[in-house]
């Protein structure tokens, strides 16, 4: 993998010249009490002190609202205007951490399975992900434990790790990272030939989630052990909504008078609706059900069928839960039984 | 593939309403765009994503069979926000349709066998397709049993269908009705849809058994068909989880592993007791 | 255990009224209350002040109630009936108006919280006195008392909230407690003339004069009162009131406070007695010691 | 599938003068739904109205809008055109176009819009409306009379004249209430118990009335039209059947000495009695509190002398239930007593007495024979003072309002009193002089003038006792506020009068409402002033509020008059606009959560618990459930309702909507 | 083992009570709510000020709310909510037991309603310093900055209603916001939707927001959205003098009324 | 240029109605022809006890540049109580709405008695100059046009 350098500076200069040529840049932003990915209009606005953000980078290939397109009703006929796929910027994602960046990886193996959902891989298309190595994790982490490294590669089109001058390693990991930096060859250097690992957090790995995906089909059918794991679950939607891989979604009508539109939002197989019939009739009525269902997506289904992942280990939906519900004493705690 | 937006339904008019029974009511629906027909295609067993602008999609079965070409049907009953938009509708009027998703009956693979259809109350539409393109393919079957139930004869949908059915001699139609439902004119059986089939005893020999109808009522009918002596790969039913994208995509069909909208709707009984108890 | 209470005198428990403030010290001390006074404190303002200022009849006794709150007392004794009266009357209305409130914290500069527990002298007594006074009473008051509550002390009931408007009992029950016979009379909340004392002596002659001489009528060998005015009245004037009256009245008015004082054996100087212009001849009889053994015991459990 | 007429009228010029009916007509016809719209010059007139039936048939509507004037005005011409055409009538909306909309604006493109909003939203609305029919509750012809006063006795014998069964509840062992305590009536002073008493005899003999005293109401529930009243019959100890009411016993009862309620404690009775001779029914009841044989254990002298052997000392009390279509509150009032007014002495001082007692002092067959003498020493008083407004109108003691007939019987009294004891000085403290009642200010004036009663304008501050006599201390304010003192023999407190003990309970368990003195409340204060809010139930007399007798009379014959309204008709017809808590499949049955907080927002207590079972019979779940025959169809539990599970017939949360919608959204 | 673990483990042994509901160390120090079945598990239960997440929220969950046998360690805010659902008639007398402490740490036993209510009668009830000084920043503000903090705020909102499935009093099988015939509120977390959404919730909350600020504590992107029911809460004391959670009587402060209430803005 | 634009502007108004006092009152208006502005669209209620506040929320979502809620006056309600419960009700909305930064004026409540049509005329033209002067309710109307379409902010 080629391996450049970055100074400070010329991360500086180089997304003020992303923003100059009408790049949406999209970067972790400190607003009011959380850091979250937003778009940027100065350098000034990026923030590396974190973690990880409140949400994930997901948001720019997967929206939480997605018009899907509008319609117009008039005099008892209806037209409809399809999506404008040319509206879709081309969008640098920075600060992306390894964990996130392969969140992507998850999102794609569902919006491509069989039918391909073009709104999102265009929006991903349009995207260049710079991600940026971790240098500091904290107990919720536990990517080494899902497959992941905080130095890891995977994920992004450039990865940066910050040395302790304040100046970046630069991995170009895809041909979109390439271009990139064959666009602003001016900014990027040779390489110094720091050693990366020394500048990476420590994460330890608690447990293998190879162990998690041997057992937990095994444990389908245990209904006990699924209604004591979700007891605290209180049967939000927030995991899911934090969650990089998390794709459920709903599809919605929203109108005013005879003009319209089709919107696709976020939704969770937390909430006690995502699945109720009509008929009153719910397959998953008990948050036991729900919990397993979202642990059963992340460490079976996905695997068996999509041959990915559902879990990146990023610890998110941990740090989001209102009752602490931490993912990785449950993957542990399926291991053990 | 790539190049169309997946949301984006086609455009249809209705043709033709007709209202079934109480509440339940089918629309004939017919393309808009001309191109649009002439790329659709579609097989039994499979559904689609009906909706209303400013409403809503929902998701029923293609009831029409596709033998019949230049429309297609579909049956439904007024019950949530976009069923009830739905029945408000009248001829000329446009409403979106995507589709069609999902598996198909195997129809080629029951050549040269038996069919014997049970259906309860709404749960008849789905098996229409089926039927018409086996009734249409005829010459392909033996015997074709259909017995259809539902709570009282107002509630037994495609009425002059049946009629049709009844007066082939090819068909061999059992109607029913639950104690209580039926009429003082009523020629029928009545009783539950289990109980006259037991009644029926039909021979499993080289018979498939198509099941379709309210949970209550497929959870009696299986163990009579096991009991008549059908094996589980010779009886199909068709699952109606809730979805949103019918691809695969909104994640809330799944049966386990199983994707309804992709593995299924339609499902052997075979299939199904290998799936977790979560439809 | 010493229990600590706020304790407001008020100027005329400084001034022409000691011999009240001295009692109440004194029976405080008898059950082991120390009466620690509120730091700073000034003239509620009584009457004067709201018949000319408003705000100031607000300020004055508001900032007394600061001064207690900032010295962190959450419970304040006023002797004084009048006192008594204004300062519940000005936390009552603070607390309600809040416009008001901010108005007068500005001009005190304090935040007043208004949740400060006054209590007048016979509140004081329920709360800390009655229960243990039976093992400390070394007489008994063996006397027709006429209990007189005076205006201030009982009115107005809504914000008081203390005793009944009309004929009211606590007093009564608390020289019952001793051992006195209370009359049932009919001027126990009749006007004494109040600040008339100083303007007009006449009137006050003829109001104060006929409660005493009622009270004397009806056989009554001792006035008992709760407020330092009502004492003025009844006692210093009282040549003034044989003068209306036209007869000699030698009945003398004590302070409920010098009633317990006596009871429990205080000497008439500890209590004041001593000060009053109309001379207490009233002698006790002895309790018998039999009942203070039993009561002792109850005091232990 | 929508299928909606739009009728547009002109109102001749009314509005087309100012709206553009054409186009309203013409733009209407593109709303989606909208089959026909046309406009026409009159469409209340009979071919406007044929139009609209005419167009329900072609066109096989749906729904209706007919967009002309108020509904107020129109709403039942054109919902009985539609119902004649086979349409629900429920299903015609009219758009008003006139009240709201020409009239109130001029000719102008913006009054055509607004016509257009209008109309666009009456369509919407229409849409959702559904087929309504009218509600039908069948009505048990059976009125219970709580309370046997007079006005009690009054509804009772004007519903049983009018052909219905009436079960009469008393509390106490005989009828007559306090009307049966009166000495003389003003304003014609003729004697009260020889008006009374016929009418008594008369409810004990008449055929359609079920008379049940010594009985309390212990529980109700059902609605209009089906109530199910359950009555305590308190034990008499005594086999009424057997008895013949002859009085040996009371005669021969050893205890003598207790207090008789009936003469306000001024005269004594036995344990065994009936309250007084003129008693209806005439037929003791032993009091088991003062019995001997009750508290000892022995004594049974009753039922040794009885000659029928009617005494049953070990009766318990028992139970009726009865059917009944309507109820009527009579319960009454009562008189302040205890020492509510410490400053007056009363209940200190025995000569200081309310105004009840003195009925009892100057009744002839009260305990003195009708001579007024005072009750500590028996002497004839020389002066007595009368003091009105004794706690009413107070705001300081709780009672701010009047009691309306203090200032009647204390001028009553006085007069009385001047009238026995000629010598005597009768003075009234008075606040004010209320005599507005036919020949009342000619009362009041007699007693000044011609029985020279001293009226003193002024409050009392002070009744106290010295040497043998009352001081009596109060104000004249007509003489600039000078303090009167009088030396009193007597003094009467015409107290206020006040809910009867027990109101609040019982208006509990009959789901009225009642103000903050414990009286039942009207429905409405003008419109409904014998109703109460909640339907089949009525009231008459005092239990309302203090009222003298011809106005009770009056409102006892209202009320009785509304109960026999009531049961003119076999079925009674409610309109379908009510409140529903919506139902929906299993396993939830109802997004009602069973919170309950919906209870108290309902002012017609409509709203009551269901409980939802199995087929097994086990609770499933509780949730609120509103009474069709009770519902008046405000909404209030609508809005209030946060989980959306109750809803309105006719204007419900999807109409409502969709109204919001249209009116801002063209399309 | 302390006070609280003690009496954990004897309950459980009692084998009168079969399930202890409470609070035990989480995720990197902070507390969250346990569910103690066993007596040698009694030493998981904690309880100090890191415990500040309103439990109530548990007792009516299907799962365990016929259990008759339970047992919930409940903080103040806790308590408020159980009196609050009491008298909504979302949890019954009888159905569990409630260990509160005093302030100086004993542990009291509540068995009935009505002695919790007593209980909570002890409690203070206001708002703390720092909240207090939250909602003044904001009352503070001019109307535009208001409008603009809130819109802001709401703009973040991403619906995941965790602050709904965190608050006790959020107990209703279908929320409005899930009614889609009308559709109340829209489902897509845009600003107007989200808006929409916290206001009804703050207005359904009207006189029974027991103030615990469980639904901002819960948002995961940290709006302050307690803010609004606080100010609901505030206002139902200030205008009618009632306070949600101190009395098990159905008195909500909006299902009843007196003709007496003082409004200055009808015409 | 501004305030040109606030004199032309006509605002959207919805009055939400109860059937006996204001309805009737406005019939009343209608009745003694007593002109008011068109802005004005009424919609019927049986009481203002009906009158959720989730509708004011709809008409404003709509694009309502003002609402008129009215009523019978305290203890006129056709029902008793109704508008005691709703007066209860918009205290508390009211000051919500203030404290997220809405501007209250834009909502106008009042009691009409069915006496008062010429009340009702002054109550409607008042609010319009009054909805008037506030001009368009801008703040949401860009909620509404950003529902429509939401990128990453």
């Amino acid at each position: 993998m080629e391996r450049k350098l970055l100074t400070k500076d010329s991360y500086r200069s180089l997304i003020t010249k992303l923003i100059g040529q009408n790049y949406q840049v999209v970067a972790p932003v400190k607003k009011d009490t959380m850091i979250d990915f937003l778009k940027i209009s100065s350098f000034d606005e990026i923030t590396e002190d974190y973690i990880v953000t409140v949400s994930s980078a997901k948001t720019v290939a997967f929206p939480r609202n997605e018009k899907l397109f509008d319609y117009e009703k008039q005099n008892k006929k209806l037209t409809q205007q399809d999506y404008d796929f040319d509206s879709i910027p081309q969008s640098v994602l920075i600060g992306v951490r390894p964990c996130d960046a392969f969140g992507f990886h998850s999102l794609s193996s569902i919006f491509c399975w069989d039918s391909i959902d073009k709104i999102y891989t265009t929006r991903l298309e349009r995207t260049t992900i710079i991600g940026l190595s971790c240098n500091k994790a904290d107990d919720y982490c536990f990517c080494t434990s899902a497959k992941g490294s905080p130095g890891s590669t995977a994920g992004s089109d450039i990865l940066l790790t910050k040395m302790t001058d304040g100046n970046y390693i630069v991995e170009i990991v895809t041909e979109k990272g390439a271009k990139l930096v064959a666009d602003f060859s001016d900014l990027f250097t040779a390489d110094g030939g720091a050693d990366k690992e020394s500048l990476l957090a420590k994460v330890a790995a608690n447990f293998s989630v190879d162990d998690v995906l041997a057992k937990i089909n095994s444990k389908f059918e245990d209904e006990a052990f699924w209604t004591e794991q979700a007891m605290r679950c209180i049967g939000c939607g927030a995991c899911a909504y934090v969650c990089p891989t998390c794709a459920c979604f709903d599809i919605q009508d929203e109108s005013h008078g005879g003009k319209g539109h089709r919107v696709r939002c976020w939704d969770s197989c937390g909430l006690s609706l995502f699945t109720l019939h009509t008929s009153g009739h719910n397959p998953r009525e008990n948050q036991g059900q729900r919990w397993r269902q979202r642990l059963m997506h992340k460490f079976s289904y996905m695997p068996d069928r999509l041959n990915t992942i559902g879990c990146v280990g990023c610890g998110r939906c941990s740090r989001a839960c209102p009752v602490d519900m931490n993912i990785a004493e449950h993957c542990m705690s399926i291991i053990e039984n | 593939m790539e190049t169309q937006n997946i949301y984006l339904p086609y455009l249809m008019q209705i043709d033709k309403v007709s209202e079934d029974a109480p509440f339940v009511k089918t629309f004939r629906l017919k393309f808009i765009n001309p191109e649009d027909e002439a790329n659709f295609s579609f097989q039994t067993g499979q559904f689609g994503e009906y909706s209303v602008a400013g409403v809503g999609e929902s998701t029923f079965c293609i009831a029409s069979s596709p033998t019949r070409k230049g429309y297609i049907e579909c049956t439904f009953r007024k019950a949530g926000r976009v069923t009830t938009a739905l029945s408000d509708l009248e001829e000329g009027n446009t409403i979106g349709f995507r589709g069609p998703y999902g598996n198909v009956f195997p129809i080629d693979e029951w050549k040269g066998k038996n069919l014997l259809f049970i259906a309860g109350g709404i749960a008849l539409p789905p098996m229409r397709s089926v039927i018409w393109n086996c009734l249409d393919l005829r010459e392909n079957f033996k015997d074709i049993t259909i017995l259809y139930g539902a709570k009282s004869v107002a509630d037994l949908v495609y009425k002059h269908e049946l009629r049709e059915w009844d007066e082939r001699p090819d068909v061999k139609l059992v109607t029913t009705v639950d104690p209580g439902g039926e009429t003082h004119d009523w020629t029928g059986e009545v009783g539950f849809v289990p109980t006259i089939l037991d009644k029926m005893a039909p021979k499993a020999e080289n018979t498939i058994a198509i099941v379709c109808g309210p949970p209550i009522m497929i959870k009696y009918t299986f163990p009579i068909l096991e009991k008549c002596g059908f094996a589980d790969e010779m009886v199909y039913t068709t699952l109606e989880n809730r979805m949103k994208c019918g691809f695969g995509k909104c994640g809330r069909c799944n049966v386990g592993k199983t994707y309804v909208c992709k593995d299924g709707p339609v499902f052997s009984l075979k299939q199904l007791k290998q799936m977790p108890d979560e439809y | 255990m010493q229990k600590k209470i706020g304790y407001y005198p008020g100027c005329s428990l400084e001034g022409s009224s000691r011999e009240y403030s001295e009692s109440v010290v004194t029976l405080a001390n008898a059950f082991d209350v120390e009466l620690v006074q509120v730091p700073d404190w000034n003239c509620c303002g009584a009457t004067a002040a709201h018949n000319l200022n408003s705000i100031l009849s607000f300020s004055l006794p508001a900032r007394i109630l600061a001064k207690a709150q900032e010295a962190e007392m959450d419970t304040i004794v006023v002797p004084c009936a009048a006192c008594y009266n204004r300062l519940t009357m000005v936390q009552h209305e603070l607390k309600k108006d809040d416009a008001l409130r901010a108005e007068v914290n500005g001009i005190i500069e304090a935040e007043l919280k208004c949740d400060i527990k006054i209590l007048n002298i016979v509140q004081f007594i329920q709360m800390f006195v009655a229960d243990f006074v039976a093992s400390k009473q070394q007489f008994l008051f063996d006397k027709k008392v006429a209990c007189y509550y005076g205006c201030l002390l009982v009115r107005p009931h809504d914000v008081l909230d203390f005793d009944r408007t009309e004929d009211p009992q606590s007093m009564d029950e608390v020289m019952k407690s001793l051992g006195a016979n209370p009359i049932d009379w009919p001027f126990k909340t009749e006007c004494c003339g109040a600040g008339m004392s100083v303007s007009r002596t006449d009137i006050v002659g003829r109001l104060s004069g006929r409660i005493v001489k009622e009270a004397a009528d009806r056989g009554a060998e001792a006035i008992i009162v709760a407020c330092p005015m009502c004492h003025s009245n009844l006692d210093m004037r009282r040549p003034a009131l044989e003068k209306a009256m036209g007869e000699k009245l030698t009945i003398p008015v004590l302070y409920i406070s010098q009633a317990i004082d006596m009871a429990l054996g205080k000497s008439q100087k500890e209590s004041g007695i001593n000060r009053h212009f109309v001379p207490v001849n009233i002698s006790l009889q002895n309790k018998v010691a039999a009942p203070q053994v039993v009561l002792e015991k109850t005091e232990e459990n | 599938m929508a299928r909606i007429g739009v009728f547009i009228c002109h109102c001749g010029e009314n509005i087309s003068a100012t709206v553009d009916c054409e186009k309203v007509a013409k733009v209407a016809s593109e709303f989606p739904g909208v089959t026909v719209s046309v406009d026409y010059k009159y469409m209340c007139s009979d071919p406007g109205q044929n139009m609209v039936k005419e167009a329900i048939l072609e066109h096989n509507l749906t729904g209706v809008v007919v967009s002309a004037c108020s509904p107020r005005m129109h709403e039942p011409t054109f919902r009985n055109a539609c119902a004649e055409a086979g349409l629900n009538p429920f299903l015609c909306e009219m758009a008003n176009i006139r009240e709201h909309c020409s009239w109130v604006h001029e000719k102008s493109d913006a009054t055509t819009d607004k016509a257009i909003d209008i109309v666009r939203t009456l369509v919407e609305k229409v849409k959702r409306n559904e087929a309504l029919a009218p509600i039908y509750v069948p009505i048990t012809k059976t009125a219970v009379v709580i309370g046997g006063g007079v006005a009690g006795i009054q509804a009772s014998l004007d519903i049983a004249d009018a052909g219905h069964k009436v079960v009469l509840v008393e509390r106490e062992p005989s009828i007559g209430g306090h009307m049966s305590q009166l000495s003389e009536t003003f304003p014609t002073l003729d004697c009260s118990q020889c008006i009374l008493t016929p009418r008594m005899v008369d409810v004990a003999r008449h055929p359609n009335i079920t008379l049940y005293t010594y009985a309390e109401i212990e529980s109700v529930d059902g609605s209009i039209g089906n109530f199910n009243v359950k009555i305590r019959l308190k034990s008499k100890s005594l086999d009424e059947k057997l008895c013949t009411g002859c009085g040996a016993c009371i005669q021969k009862c050893p205890v003598k000495k207790i207090p008789s309620e009936f003469e306000q404690g001024l005269g004594k009775r036995t344990a065994i009695y009936v309250p007084f001779p003129q008693a209806v029914p005439n037929k003791p009841v032993i009091d088991r509190v003062n019995c001997t044989y009750y508290i000892k254990g022995k004594c049974k002298v009753c039922e040794i002398v009885c000659p029928t052997k009617a005494i049953r000392f070990d009766q318990e009390d028992s139970f009726v239930e009865v059917q009944a279509g309507a109820l009527l509150l009579a319960t009454g009032f009562d008189v302040l007593k205890t020492n509510f007014f410490p400053e007056y002495g009363y209940g200190k001082y025995e000569d200081v007495i309310d105004g009840l007692a003195f009925e009892r002092l100057a009744s002839a067959s009260g305990p003195t024979k009708g001579e007024i003498r005072r009750p500590s020493d028996g002497e004839i008083p020389k002066k007595i003072v009368f003091i009105a407004c004794a706690g009413s109108r107070d705001p300081a003691k709780g009672i701010e309002y009047c009691s309306k007939i203090c200032c009647m019987y204390t001028a009553k009294h006085a007069m009385l009193y001047k009238h026995k004891v000629h010598e005597g000085t009768p003075y009234i403290f008075y606040m004010d002089i209320r005599a507005t009642g036919k020949m009342y200010e000619e009362f009041v004036r007699r007693a000044i003038e011609e029985d020279e009663v001293k009226y003193i304008r002024g409050r009392v501050s002070q009744v106290y006792e010295k040497n043998g006599k009352l001081i009596v201390r109060g104000v004249d304010t007509l003489l600039m506020g000078q303090a009167v003192e009088i030396e009193a023999d007597m003094v009467v407190l015409a107290t206020a009068g006040i809910a009867s003990p027990g109101s609040e309970e019982l208006a509990q368990k009959l789901h009225v409402s009642y103000d903050k003195h414990k009286f039942f409340s009207e429905a409405h204060p003008k419109l409904k002033p014998v109703e109460t809010n909640t339907a089949g139930i009525f009231l008459a007399g005092a239990c309302q509020s203090t009222k003298d007798i011809p106005e009770t009379v009056a409102a006892a014959s209202a009320a009785a008059s509304k109960v026999a309204g009531l049961f003119s008709n076999d079925l009674l017809k409610r309109d379908p606009l009510i409140a529903v808590v919506k139902k929906c499949a299993p396993p939830l049955y109802s997004s009602c959560t069973g919170c309950f907080m919906c209870i108290p927002v309902c002012p017609y207590q409509a709203i009551d618990k269901e409980e939802i079972k199995d087929r097994s019979g086990n609770i499933i779940k509780t949730i609120s459930h509103i009474n069709p025959g009770l519902c008046q169809g405000c909404g209030t539990c609508v809005a209030f309702c946060k989980s959306k599970s109750i809803d309105i017939l006719g204007y419900n949360h999807d109409q409502v909507c969709a109204e919001v919608e249209a009116l801002l959204n063209e399309w | 083992m302390n006070n609280l673990q003690q009496k954990a483990q004897q309950l459980l042994e009692s084998g009168n009570y079969g399930l202890i509901v409470g609070y035990e160390k989480g995720t990197s120090g902070k507390a969250r709510p346990v569910f103690i079945r066993k007596a040698e598990h009694a030493s998981k239960l904690i309880f100090d000020e890191s415990c500040d997440q309103n439990i109530a929220v548990y007792l009516y969950r299907q799962e365990i709310k016929h259990d008759k046998k339970k047992v919930i360690v409940a903080n103040h805010h806790t308590l408020k909510s159980i009196v609050e659902l009491a008298a909504e008639n979302q949890v019954f007398d009888g159905d569990f037991m409630v260990l509160a402490f005093a302030e100086n740490g004993d542990i009291i036993e509540l068995n009935t309603f009505k002695e919790i209510e007593k209980h909570v009668a002890t409690l203070y009830h206001g708002l703390t310093e720092a909240e207090a000084a939250m909602m003044k920043k904001i009352e503070d503000m001019s109307l535009e900055d208001r409008w603009a903090f809130w819109e802001n705020e709401f703009s973040k909102c991403i619906k995941c209603y965790a602050c709904r499935a965190s608050c006790p009093m959020c107990y209703c099988p279908t929320c409005t916001v899930e009614i889609n015939q009308p559709q109340w509120i829209s489902v897509p977390s845009h600003t107007l939707g989200n808006l929409e959404w916290h206001v009804m919730r703050a207005m359904h909350l009207a006189g029974r927001c027991v103030t615990c600020g469980q639904c901002g504590k819960a948002c995961p992107l940290e709006l302050p959205i307690q803010l609004l029911t606080y100010k609901v809460a505030l206002d139902s004391k200030q205008f009618f003098d009632s306070v949600a959670g101190t009395s098990i009587c159905a008195d909500n402060a909006l299902a009843i009324y007196k003709p007496e209430d003082h409004e200055n803005f009808i015409r | 240029m501004e305030t040109n634009n606030t004199n032309s502007f006509e605002p959207k108004v919805v009055a939400f109605v109860c059937n006996w006092c204001t309805y009737a009152g406005a019939d009343l208006t209608g009745t003694s022809r007593i002109k008011y502005a068109t802005n004005v669209k009424i919609i019927r209620f049986p009481c203002t006890g009906r009158i959720d506040f989730m509708l004011l929320m709809k008409a404003f979502a709509n694009g309502a540049d003002g609402i008129i809620i009215s009523g019978c006056h305290p203890n006129d309600c056709h029902y008793t109580s109704g508008n005691f419960h709703a007066r209860r009700r918009w205290m508390i909305f009211r000051n919500l709405l203030d404290f997220i930064g809405m501007d209250v004026n834009r909502i106008v409540f009042s009691w009409v008695s069915a006496a008062e049509g010429a009340k009702w005329a002054e109550v409607v033209n008042e609010s319009v100059d009054q909805f008037r002067q506030l001009g368009p309710a801008t703040a949401y109307q860009k909620l509404i046009k950003n529902s429509e379409f939401q990128e990453v902010e």
